[in-house]
């Protein structure tokens, strides 16, 4: 019989080929996981080839889930839990283990053809090199077989539910429902009953292997989060990023409009848009991402809310037109869900690494409005805030997230839409004098004239504009006024948006200033540290450019400062240019996101001086 | 639909003044962008929409200044990408009337894959290409589409590639209106540049334009009184390819090739059809000013109806929303699985 | 003039294992693009040229990862971007034999400008354009050839554009050798691609690859042995457009357009003419894969010989060297006026 | 009888409609200034229209020079003598006059039309406006016209030599010999008698005026300068880069290949460059930006030198294909020939805001080398430089010159070519192993093997590299280390390039560090500033990525130290966060050169405490 055993938090990984339905598997694992009511975190991981061969080492596709009774932002550090499915998938993932962590390994996969293209000299589950570790071998395979044996589809599909079979072991290890993957099995699969029935079948049949055999000897529970009361949604950050977007849209009653090219991790914002049409959303795949920016300029000038998201690569095309908008003063929403660089670089991994580029990455003095999101379900406030702040200030505004972000999952306490303020920034109208620069005195802003409204007929470009009337200017004092009032706009931004999060004294040892998708981990970090008595504070921004008003004085009273961030340090240098401490970056630039347990460690060397 | 209110609903007459501006305009004295600008001041009275539904995007070029100079809405852009500006402005709002002002270089060198996409998709936006065979906001480099061996400061040997046929490339990129047109023929100018503006879809007017200070008398057989009536042929529809300075000669269609032939009434002429002319002689015809010992043509090559793209986007939505019906944002928020939490 | 010391010369012969890197090949099992590489590591050994004088060019696209795979120098580019970078490649070294490798996304959509310049320049590459129908690398988005109305994750309610004709483009823009293969023709493919890489000029050959992961079975028609013989029309110099199960079927040319008629032999045959075809027959027959009812043509489109861009270049600097002598740098430093200071 | 002045620098300004020639006239001004031994320096400064309609404020175009018996390096701040062909170029250029400063009016062309076009109310030649002021009033048009009475040309063709009737008495008035221009004259419209003849009669007619006419009373004697012995020429920005160009790729063994497309101000290094074919330079003008750098990179990689010059609008979509130069370690030299900025911005002006686009406009990490010319002729030694540094460490290399720099003039002294070091990178050869990414140890450059080396045969890409191989590789580890590894080999570039200029004490009040076109006008403050008795230290730095290793101690010896840029605080940034140091900029953004005064006043408010 099985004993059960409470656990606090589990981190659990699946990997397998890129053929094996790794991920599908971890997103049903985490969506039954969200409706039992842990706090969770994911981390999707797979290569940039689209089906590598079967059984390599490039060819392994993981996702990794931490999921908890209690507050959680991280995917974690160290895997309790490696469901391996071929030898590839073992020999990848097995350096994330902990001690005596348990592995449940497909041993039908375990051929000398596989194990050999995974490098293997000896079959691991069988020559005692797991040791360390606790191992349950199962013929995934095999056992999948003999449960569908009855039903009617091709011996290859059938091995294709063994993912489900896997799942199944899982769910009865950490006593999950099976109900909601049931339920998504009979969705996805409608009109197809034999898929239905050999998944369900194999489903089950993992759930009742487990339970009914010897193999498994103990169950774990991880009581549910205590968290806010609610409807809750599990959400991945291009998800809510799309719905962000979309409820901006609404509110400032424009209606919405994606110029977009695919690029990986970006992509799914465009597909997640593409489905709102009945939202009066349109999306425009163009033929590049100069135009996708162009288009989305155009929009945003006709009257729409104009957004183009993008990846490092394409960001570097859209500067051009990016430097356009700064001229123009025309509100844009530039998303750019950073992969690892430079150059075509990682396309699958995380990074930072482009902070400099949105700040800098344009010719000529062109400032903009930088917000970065902390989190899958932030990308939504963060949507909604660079949206409001873009049509607000008559600019384009970049929000930075992320492909951990991106693709990674949380639960979201869903808001109640008519809480969420309105985005009332009216245009000319008909009738009064219009200037096209004349600027609203609290916010630098310039008040737009769209197409269709009488008697406003007006003329922009690129070239400067001279104050007031915004006709061509090539007068060196104008312009040398136009380029502090572009700047002076974009500080402006500073009054109108949320205040960062701060916690810990307002003096002290050590500030670490993070930013971006770092935040669950120095989260972690920090509340490890602190347990461990070290008296560390923390600033989170969101809003990159224009830095908070209230840093300036806080970060002196502090005799460290430490910016944990994923690339060679950037915000490091604009803290240390604007602030002039020695703020000391904390780098990993590995494609991944930064380990807890390292950042723990960094911090604690602060305190042994 | 079109939900444009007309000029005629409102009783209002515009003159040319109507659609000029305040601004200067800066273009070199003599030069051929003066006489499109006049023809366009002249058309759009007759056009019938409301000038405040009008927008002018350009690229950038000497020719691109032309937004400056409408009193219309105006967006001058950056090089090249007029068309990914105008696809968003009309998709944005369908009720406006976009054109699309831009160079042989914008168009052609740096723009050319926006164009190109610009005619796939039909979008329904009017391009007036200014062709003077050169960059003349640079000061005078060859363009892609001057004739090869030309010498200009960046070719003082002579250049070395063959030029784009723009017709050609318009016709094989699937615009549904394509036309040739020039700066020193204003009535021919205004009366196509009127019916491209008025057909749906993505509409393509090649302007021979004279740049008289880095490419003087480019066009100039095509121009001067004593060569052009041998050195052009007007496409009109419904009518033979007839011309020569007694109207004495035409183009005579070989089953392969357009020949040169003395003019002979037959009972079977050949006539154009801009409609429904097969791609064989369309693209034989746009041959032509390509060849030696052939006229240009000039006129309307293609006006094909197709449905246009913001016209299957504006549908398609309406589709949606007839099967999903309206989106309610509460219910976007809180699609997929969700829990409550106490 | 070409110094590219031939095997001939050097008396070696290569086999495919020359041509074969040490990466694993990481494409899905059953992808198209297995087949495409399979012809060219046969075909090199054939074409005699040195391998350490071939570079192969690709920008990005599960196709593009081709250059990893042959045991040759190669450049895996950034997205559309091939052509320029292959451009330089070949105008500073004409001696190296150069091959682009491009998917329909990467050539037609980003690209798209880049490749109608390559063909207009006439340089001498040879361009493979794995045409897929689709993104593939990116996870199936909708292409420029994808055919309207497609339903991909970008276009959830069907896809709104006509899609580009990519061997219309290439004759459009004018490309000097032009032809179509498939994956699933091994045959053809390897003699289509070494007749290609042997033209001397831009090469352009349209390959219908089947992506089995995300637009599978899109050349299906002409791929199955069952329904190939109806819907494919081989191109052969010289030869008539005959096709169908029985060869009993073939163009018959009306004057204006093609028509499918059974065959009949006649004393004036219509044969195809790859060097010298008229243009109204060029693009007659590039639209045939674009109308229902008709085959679609595979094979040589167009050939001809004319002078790359790469060769006049050496020519205009062989003659400027001749007429201003091979220059000197203190001349050169030294040139307009000059004074001294003692 | 006229008396003659000995002066020590004078700064002489003609202005005039586009179409008049002033730039021209300005340029045979200089060439005949620089004949006799004068040292110069130039700035043309025209409008971005090709040929405004005349008479217009915003057609004038002006060509500025200074010249002196001692060294000088800015082209003046205020002017001593105007010529104005017309109202407009009177109305715009005025300002610029010093008190007293001579005016040479054309006042044919003060017809009401043109007063009107130039705004003016009255005719300022006549209504005393001018009184503060040595106002001639030369009827130039008839002059010229009476002077080519005989001369077969139409009146038309006349009137366009009345810049020669102008350029004569300037001739007169500062004592300059006529041949130069009379030579020029000849070869310029060979084939062409009656306009040979014409020209050079206007020419000598306006010399005799002024010489024969009580008008002007006095000539002005400028001595020659004392510089270094040797051949002299006069040379531009563009110019210059050009041969440098040309020289580098001769010393290096590798023809030299321009992938471009044009773009003021940066067309003419592709003009210049296309001239040299004999010199087996293959200039390409490409279809756009992207294919002119793409080209020049698959040039490099096939062995040549290759090199692409824009400038910022262009070089902002140049950022991917950079990225990839950085990511596949291929040489290349970016020469971005700045202009007014953002966006389209004010194309035919200079400014210096496109630095932090060098350094930061790319997706990912991806750092390069970056140098600037400090003056016309500099342009010369840094496109060697950045040429032979870019072979040397398998890198990008940006060039930083400006629209003042590209177009201005100053004498030269020649180098002896056979004096100018080779630069000795040799390529990997055949016959040995290969490891494509194996890097030298001095400087952590790898060595490229081109394509027709035998057996070499090797791929290379932007997805991130395996150390050593070259392969593709998402290993993490690999990834952080590389990034490393290229910031690091940017570091090395340190231990290769000349020490910056330094003038001053090692300590005290204030430090003034500055970077590119700014030399003169700094040159000139500090000059004055010192006269006046302030102890001022100078560094002006050329490369400027990586920072000289002395600046970093020798910097916190100062007080204070002071950034002068023409932008709104770029390098100031750097320097703040690099070195910890409270830096000010010194700011005017006005599409100008800063000017010596204002500059002077601003070192001054350091020594006022
Ligand atoms: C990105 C970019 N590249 C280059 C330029 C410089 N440029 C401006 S207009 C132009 C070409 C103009 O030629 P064309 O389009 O034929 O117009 P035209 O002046 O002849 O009317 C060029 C190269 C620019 N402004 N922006
Ligand atoms: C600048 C840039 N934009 C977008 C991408 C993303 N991307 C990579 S390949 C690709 C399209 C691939 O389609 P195709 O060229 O048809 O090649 P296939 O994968 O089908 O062989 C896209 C959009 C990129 N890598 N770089
Ligand atoms: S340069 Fe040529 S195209 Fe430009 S304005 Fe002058 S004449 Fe016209
Ligand atoms: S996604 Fe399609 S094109 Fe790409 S490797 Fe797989 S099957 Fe081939
Ligand atoms: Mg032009
Ligand atoms: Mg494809």
């Amino acid at each position: 019989m099985s004993q059960s055993t409470h656990l606090d938090q589990v981190t659990i990984r699946f990997a397998g080929d890129s053929g094996d339905g790794m991920q599908l598997t971890g997103t049903q694992f985490t969506n039954t996981t969200a409706m039992v009511g842990n706090d969770l975190s994911t981390l999707p991981d797979y290569p940039a080839e689209i089906r590598a061969p079967a059984g390599t080492l490039f060819g392994v596709s993981g996702f990794q889930l931490q999921f908890s009774s209690h507050e959680i932002h991280t995917p974690g550090d160290q895997v309790d839990v490696l469901v391996a499915m071929n030898p590839a998938a073992l020999k990848v993932n097995l350096q994330h283990l902990r001690d005596n962590g348990i592995i449940i390994a497909n041993a039908d996969a375990f051929s000398l053809r596989n194990l050999k293209l995974a490098g293997y000299e000896q079959n691991p589950l069988e020559d005692g090199s797991l040791e360390g570790f606790q191992l349950f071998s199962v013929p995934i395979t095999r056992l999948t077989r003999e449960a569908l044996v009855e039903v009617a589809i091709s011996s290859k599909d059938k091995d294709r539910s063994k993912n489900f079979f896997a799942l199944g072991i899982t769910y009865w290890m950490f006593s999950r429902p099976l109900e909601v993957t049931l339920k998504w099995i009979e969705e996805k699969f409608a009109g197809k009953p034999e898929l239905i029935e050999a998944n369900k079948k194999a489903l089950n049949a993992g759930y009742s292997y487990a339970l009914a055999t010897e193999v498994f000897t103990t169950t774990y529970t991880v009581e549910k989060a205590k968290t806010t009361p609610g409807k809750y949604r599990k959400i991945t950050g291009n998800e809510a990023v799309s719905l962000g977007l979309i409820v901006a849209a609404e509110k400032a009653g424009r209606p919405l409009f994606l110029g977009g090219y695919p690029i990986t991790p970006a992509s799914d914002i465009l597909h997640n848009l593409a489905k709102y049409r009945h939202y009066d959303v349109k999306t425009f795949q163009a033929e590049d991402e100069i135009a996708g920016v162009g288009s989305a300029i155009g929009a945003s000038y006709s009257g729409a809310l104009g957004v183009t998201a993008s990846s490092g690569p394409g960001i570097a095309l859209k500067s051009e037109f990016i430097g356009y908008a700064v001229m123009t003063e025309i509100p844009l929403v530039v998303i750019n869900v950073q992969r690892g660089g430079p150059s075509t670089g990682l396309p699958t991994k995380t990074e930072q690494a482009d902070l400099f580029q949105a700040f800098y990455g344009r010719n000529g003095e062109a400032p903009l409005p930088i917000v970065a999101a902390k989190s899958p379900a932030d990308c939504f406030q963060t949507a909604l805030e660079a949206a409001h702040m873009a049509i607000k200030f008559a600019t384009p505004v970049f929000l930075l997230t992320d492909g951990y972000l991106a693709n990674g999952a949380e639960p979201w306490l869903i808001p109640d839409v008519a809480d969420i303020p309105e985005i009332k920034e009216p245009l000319a109208v008909s009738g009064k004098e219009y200037l096209p620069y004349k600027r609203d005195p609290k916010t630098l802003a310039r008040t737009m004239a769209v197409p269709g409204t009488e008697g406003l007929e007006h003329r922009l470009g690129g070239l400067e504009k001279e104050d007031l009337t915004g006709n061509v200017s090539y007068d060196p004092e104008n312009h040398h006024n136009m380029v502090r009032l572009r700047q002076k706009k974009v500080e402006k931004v500073a009054g109108f948006i949320p205040p960062p999060d701060f916690s810990g004294e307002e003096q002290g040892v050590l500030l670490i200033v993070s930013w971006g998708s770092t935040f669950g981990t120095v989260f972690s970090a920090v509340e490890e540290a602190r347990k461990q008595g070290r008296q560390v504070s923390w600033i989170h921004l969101r809003w990159i450019n224009p830095l908070p008003e209230m840093l300036g004085k806080l970060i002196h009273n502090f005799k460290h400062v430490l910016v944990p961030e994923i690339n060679a340090g950037q915000l490091v240098k604009i803290i240390r240019a604007e602030y002039l401490v020695d703020a000391r970056g904390f780098d990993r630039v590995r494609g991944l996101p930064l380990q807890t347990h390292e950042l723990v460690e960094e911090i604690s060397s602060y305190f042994e001086e | 639909m079109n939900t444009i209110e007309t000029l005629e609903q409102k009783e209002k007459k515009y003159t040319k003044e109507d659609f000029t501006s305040d601004q200067e305009v800066r273009w070199c004295p003599g030069c051929g962008d003066y006489s499109i600008l006049a023809q366009m001041r002249r058309l759009l009275p007759e056009l019938g929409v409301k000038k405040e539904n009008v927008v002018f995007v350009s690229g950038i070029g000497c020719s691109s200044r032309f937004p400056y100079y409408m009193d219309t809405y105006g967006l001058h852009g950056i090089h090249g990408r007029a068309p990914a500006l105008a696809s968003g402005i009309k998709l944005a709002n369908p009720d406006l009337t976009v054109f699309v002002i831009t160079g042989d270089g914008d168009a052609l060198s740096i723009g050319g894959n926006h164009f190109i996409h610009l005619c796939r998709r039909n979008i329904d936006v009017t391009v007036l290409l200014f062709n003077n065979r050169i960059y003349g906001l640079t000061k005078g480099q060859y363009s892609p589409t001057s004739e090869r061996g030309k010498i200009t400061k960046s070719s003082p040997y002579g250049s070395l590639e063959e030029p784009f046929n723009p017709v050609k490339m318009a016709l094989a990129a699937g615009a549904t209106f394509v036309a040739r047109s020039m700066d020193r023929d204003p009535k021919h100018l205004e009366a196509t540049l009127l019916e491209a503006a008025r057909h749906k879809g993505t509409s393509f007017v090649e302007i021979y334009q004279n740049c008289n200070i880095f490419n003087d008398g480019a066009f100039e057989k095509y121009t001067n009184i004593k060569t052009r009536f041998d050195n052009v042929v007007y496409l009109k529809n419904e009518q033979e390819y007839r011309f020569g300075r007694e109207n004495d000669k035409h183009l005579f269609w070989d089953g392969h090739r357009f020949r040169v032939e003395e003019w002979k009434a037959t009972e079977e002429p050949l006539t154009h059809n801009t409609d429904n002319l097969p791609v064989s002689m369309e693209f034989a015809l746009a041959e032509l000013s390509e060849l030696e010992d052939f006229p240009v043509p000039v006129g309307v090559f293609r006006k094909r109806q197709a449905e246009t793209y913001d016209a299957l986007l504006t549908k398609q939505i309406e589709e949606v929303k007839k099967s999903k019906g309206q989106g309610d944002l509460q219910k976007l928020l809180e699609s997929g699985n969700t829990w409550h939490v106490d």
